[in-house]
């Protein structure tokens, strides 16, 4: 990866170098926008609507994402359900195990902020950015397929954004 | 429009512009090898795509849709992300095997190619045990999961490296006897001579009554079983061991991996294809339509087949061959060698 | 020669794992393939909800309720709605209780629907999960005209329904029917017949009669071994006694038992739905009920028959509060998930992930 | 038998060791007065030929604020009838008998009992942490005066 942040900063000084960086960096970010291979990562109500969505009325696979069920070849955790304190520690080794870049949408009210366990339950964590960092919010409880696919619209906007320079 | 014409017209080119023979020899196959290679990674590339595709259309899906028309450029992205991402290398991993997995596996995917032809005339070498070849080579690829599993240091891949390695010893078996059945008949191990001897269609070898269909038929399970896919896929079976023998590896090292697993299965179609299906041989259209036209359409076959059955278990995928495929097998070798022999059918 | 020294070793399938449901973790003790011990280890989703139904009125704790058992949260409505009303001595108006039988049926459709999805999917067949989430798709769409979600319906409240169905609901209901059946034959034709199917779940699991009541298990997966036990026949709630329906029951209690059971069992739910939207009276949807409910002094168990087995509610009232002194659940997953390490053992690793899916196990119900 | 039938032939059989409960709304509910009857009781009603409550639906324990309550629902899947009991006790020194041997399934309620409220059962043999973490070292918290540092009580309104 080294190379690649580099590589803006040795091309600038040659004439076009700047074409053709934006170009790369156009072109990287697409493909990386538009293959989000999300890990099958479900504990609760929103594991079912996932599941929904990646079924034939809404099919994921249009926006090119489709399940792996291995950190190490996905790109994307979509916390579908509650995180419980037992649950919290395998959510954070399953986002270190995940090679980068990697991103991470809160799927409903509890991965968000507790939702309807904020209050009275001694087992819930309270929104799970407590533990990784959180790039797209989608609130509902359960959200529904389209909110889904809204939130990971939102996700590949992000992405399209990033700089070559801010690697790493 | 025969291919073979424009590629002779550029090896005499080659060989008038007065570089020494061994050069132009040298030359010649390099070219050779980088082109097949090229045509191959783009085949892999289309494959993905239309597996996708395809399963998505059985599924009453769309699959991709958004990235270029139909999602062409699906899997153009896909590999550019894989080759984005960070390449982690487990630290408890056996480093040289966990390394050299992939690669293995990849050359050995693209080794076969050597000796099939595409076309008339269109093969890198003729060699005269070409399809002995092809066997040796594709048996590399079982080294490399083994190592993948052992590599990785992971229980489930080592799980999914052993059952790899005992799937596809057990279904070699058949596969090869299969083939052997072809070979009794055509008299040759050249693939060029297997393709010449079945120059009208009703001596393709599948319809070689009786021995043929039943050995395609043997040919075609095992293969699947080759190619570790449904409903042979216990190595990587996602709901028992998460990914198999490729669970610890990520980017550009997975892609090989993923490729090799394309190519594979372009291979033994296009095995299939030459052995079976009369290879290039057919009407009107040039040679080398043929031989795509055919292995993909037997590619087809094994897609369907992933998108529709369950899973056997691994004791029930090793009963299946020993105590079924092989005694076939075998059973249709005799078969055929007494057909041979007696002259009968012989045409 | 001494033969080979082989060696056990643990492998650890779960909690994030594509085939157990949500987030089981089974610590499997294996020699080669075969496995020596399982222990299941459970709470990855334990989410206190008895403990909030504590400090919720009534009425607040249904939707609570309905992420104890998302599949079917009709029933989790209905099951804590009837313990409320048995309670209070509520008396649940005629419309409401068709209302109520019609979105019970449905949702368990739905919900076997999604064990048969997830099912094959274990099995290694995709296709037909995708099949199966078709049909579910058009169950939701009926869901949400009524009440405006898809999984999780507060829908069925105490003292009766919370909506009417909307006048285009039975239109749309029987068209859904007429093809339910052929969609049923088409799920059978892919998996029913197929070799490998049945290879993979002939003789596999078998729960003995006598050993699945010990373990309470019920529900499909004890109907599957014979005991022809089905609480809405056997202690009926609701209107279940005024249709007529037959109880499928098989005797191997293997894999495949279950799976038929199940099957069968969708269409013995279409035929009560289509005969509950045939005789369904207007009226009420609702009895009176005041915001701040408050039911006497007691204690009741209510229970009635879900997709999953036996789903039931313990409710203690303190008496003159609007708040359940107690609220235990109980659902069937969580004694189907109990007898797993007996019928685990000196099977294959493939087989856990057949046997788990079979029994349909949901992890939710287990951790509450 | 019905609700009556099933009620009186329990006090019947079972004279002064149990109590007929006034709180049970549907189902006849009774009160085991001696805690160490429990484990005959059970057995008793499962191997009565008339009772037969071969079927164990639910364990659970109560916390009312003054004392502990576990409370045990059984059915009969041959005979189609079900009852409850219950046992109480105080909090010093809360224990029960593990009914494991009568109906295997027993086992994770009791020990989700034991976790969760704290209540000692003897004869369990698999007493350890399943629903809380295991690291856990915050007592138990379904008893009613439990609090915690991020524990949130929701406000009345």
């Amino acid at each position: 990866m080294g190379l690649i942040k580099k590589l803006p900063v040795y091309m600038e000084k040659f004439p076009g170098g700047g074409l053709v960086t934006t170009s790369l960096n156009y072109v990287f970010n697409q493909s990386q926008a538009s293959s989000l291979w999300y890990l099958l990562f479900g504990t609760a109500c929103c594991a079912i609507e996932l599941m929904a969505t990646g079924a034939s009325r809404y099919d994921f696979d249009r926006l090119g994402m489709i399940f792996r069920a291995s950190p190490r070849q996905s790109d994307l955790i979509i916390a579908a359900g509650t995180i419980t304190k037992k649950m919290a520690p395998r959510l954070r080794l399953l986002y270190d195990q995940m090679a980068e870049p990697r991103y991470v949408i809160a799927m409903g009210g509890c991965t968000v902020g507790g939702g309807p366990f904020y209050y009275d339950s001694y087992a819930v964590e309270k929104g799970i950015d407590h533990i990784v960092p959180v790039d797209v919010y989608i609130p509902g409880c359960p959200p529904r397929p389209e909110s889904l696919l809204e939130g990971c619209i939102t996700l590949q906007k992000k992405i399209k954004q990033q700089k070559l320079e801010d690697w790493g | 429009m025969e291919l073979v014409g424009i590629f002779k017209y550029l090896y005499e080119l080659l060989a008038d512009s007065g570089l020494p023979e061994v050069w132009v020899e040298l030359i010649g196959l390099v070219a050779a090898a980088v082109m097949v290679f090229g045509l191959l990674a783009l085949i892999a590339l289309f494959l993905v795509w239309w597996e996708r595709k395809v399963s998505a259309h059985i599924q009453q899906r769309f699959g991709p849709m958004l990235t270029g028309w139909h999602g062409w450029r699906q899997t153009i992205a896909d590999a550019l992300k894989l080759l984005q991402k960070e390449d982690i290398t487990p630290t408890t991993a056996d480093r040289p095997v966990y390394y050299w997995a992939p690669i293995i596996a990849f050359v050995a995917a693209f080794a076969a190619y050597v000796v099939i032809p595409f076309g008339e005339g269109l093969i890198v070498a003729d060699l005269n045990v070409g399809i002995l070849f092809i066997v040796a080579i594709t048996t590399f690829t079982i080294i490399s999961l083994l190592m993948a599993g052992w590599g990785s240091n992971n229980k489930y891949a080592l799980l999914g490296g052993m059952r790899s390695a005992a799937q596809v010893v057990s279904y070699e078996v058949p596969m090869v006897v299969s083939i052997l059945a072809v070979i009794v008949f055509a008299g040759s191990l050249s693939m060029v001579q297997i393709v010449e001897s079945q120059e009208l269609i009703y001596q393709w070898y599948i319809f070689r009554l009786p021995f043929g269909p039943i050995a395609f038929v043997t040919y075609i399970i095992a293969a699947t079983a080759e190619t570790n896919r449904t409903p042979f896929d216990i190595p990587e079976a996602e709901q028992e061991l998460v990914a198999g023998f490729n669970v610890e590896y990520s980017g550009m090292k997975f892609a090989m991996f993923f490729l090799a697993e394309f190519v594979n299965v372009f291979t033994v179609s296009a095995i299939g294809t030459t052995l079976f299906l009369g290879g290039w041989q057919g009407p009107w259209l040039p040679s080398w339509v043929w031989f795509f036209i055919k292995t993909f359409a037997l590619v087809f076959v094994f897609m369907w087949f992933r998108w529709t059955y369950p899973r056997l278990r691994v004791d029930q995928l090793m009963e299946f061959s020993w105590k079924f495929l092989v005694p076939l097998s075998f059973a249709n070798l005799i078969l055929a060698g007494l057909m041979k022999y007696s002259g009968w059918f012989n045409w | 020669m001494g033969g080979l020294r082989t060696e056990e070793f643990q492998v650890n399938m779960g909690p994030h794992h594509p085939s157990t449901h949500g987030v089981c973790r089974f610590i499997l003790t294996m020699d080669g393939e075969v496995i020596v011990r399982a222990v299941p280890v459970i709470g990855y989703l334990h989410r206190a909800l008895e403990k909030i139904c504590e400090n919720r009125t009534y009425p607040q704790c249904i939707p609570v309720l309905d992420r104890f058992e998302y599949c079917t949260a009709m029933s989790c409505n209905q099951v804590f709605a009837l313990a409320a009303e048995k309670l209070a001595g509520l008396e649940v108006p005629e419309r409401a209780e068709y209302l109520r039988v019609i979105m019970l049926e449905l949702n368990r459709i739905a919900s076997h629907l999604i064990w048969f999805g997830t099912t094959s999917l274990d099995l290694g067949a995709i296709t037909p999960f995708l099949y199966g989430f078709r049909e579910r798709e058009d169950i939701l769409d009926l869901f949400e005209m009524t009440c405006g979600q898809r999984l999780t319906y507060n829908y069925i409240r105490v003292g009766g329904v919370a909506k009417d169905i909307p006048p285009e609901f039975i239109p749309k209901c029987r068209k859904f029917l007429d093809t339910f059946d052929h969609k049923v034959d088409d799920y059978e034709r892919v998996l029913t017949e197929n070799p490998i199917f049945v290879v993979r779940n002939k003789d596999i699991g078998i729960i003995p009669p006598e050993l699945g009541i010990s373990y309470g298990v019920s529900g499909p997966s004890l109907r599957a071994s014979g005991v022809r036990y089905d609480l809405r026949r056997d202690d009926p709630y609701s209107i279940y006694d005024r249709f007529k329906f037959n109880i499928p029951v098989r005797q191997n209690g293997d894999c495949y038992d279950r799976y038929m059971v199940r099957i069968q069992e969708m269409r013995e739910s279409a035929k009560i739905v289509r005969q509950a939207i045939e005789q369904i009276p207007e009226g009420e949807i609702t009895a009176k009920v005041s915001i701040n409910f408050k039911p006497p002094a007691g204690e009741v168990y209510s229970r009635i028959e879900n997709s999953r087995g036996e789903m039931g509610a313990y409710v203690q009232s303190p008496g003159n509060s609007k708040k359940p002194l107690r609220v235990k659940l109980r659902g069937g997953s969580y004694n189907q998930l109990q007898i797993m390490p007996e019928l685990v053992k000196g099977h294959k690793i493939a087989d856990v992930v057949a046997i788990m899916a079979s029994l349909d196990i949901i992890m939710p119900e287990v951790d509450r | 038998m019905n609700r009556d039938e099933l009620t009186q032939y329990l006090l019947d059989k079972f004279q002064d060791k149990i109590e007929l409960l006034e709180t049970g709304r549907v189902e006849p509910f009774f009160l085991i007065k001696d805690a160490d009857y429990l484990k005959s009781f059970c057995r008793e009603i499962k191997e009565d030929i008339k009772l037969a409550a071969d079927f164990l639906c639910n364990i659970g324990a109560v916390d009312t604020g003054e004392r502990f309550e576990v409370v045990y629902n059984v059915a009969s899947i041959r005979k189609k009838h079900r009852f409850d009991f219950k046992l109480v006790m105080d909090y010093e020194g809360a224990e029960i008998d593990s009914v494991q041997e009568i109906w295997a399934g027993a086992n994770w309620y009791e020990r989700e009992i034991w976790e969760l409220y704290g209540i000692n059962v003897k004869n369990h043999g698999n007493l350890t942490r399943f629903l809380l973490p295991d690291d856990w070292d915050q007592g138990f918290p379904m008893r009613k005066d439990w609090d915690a540092p991020d524990f949130k009580r929701m406000p009345e309104v």
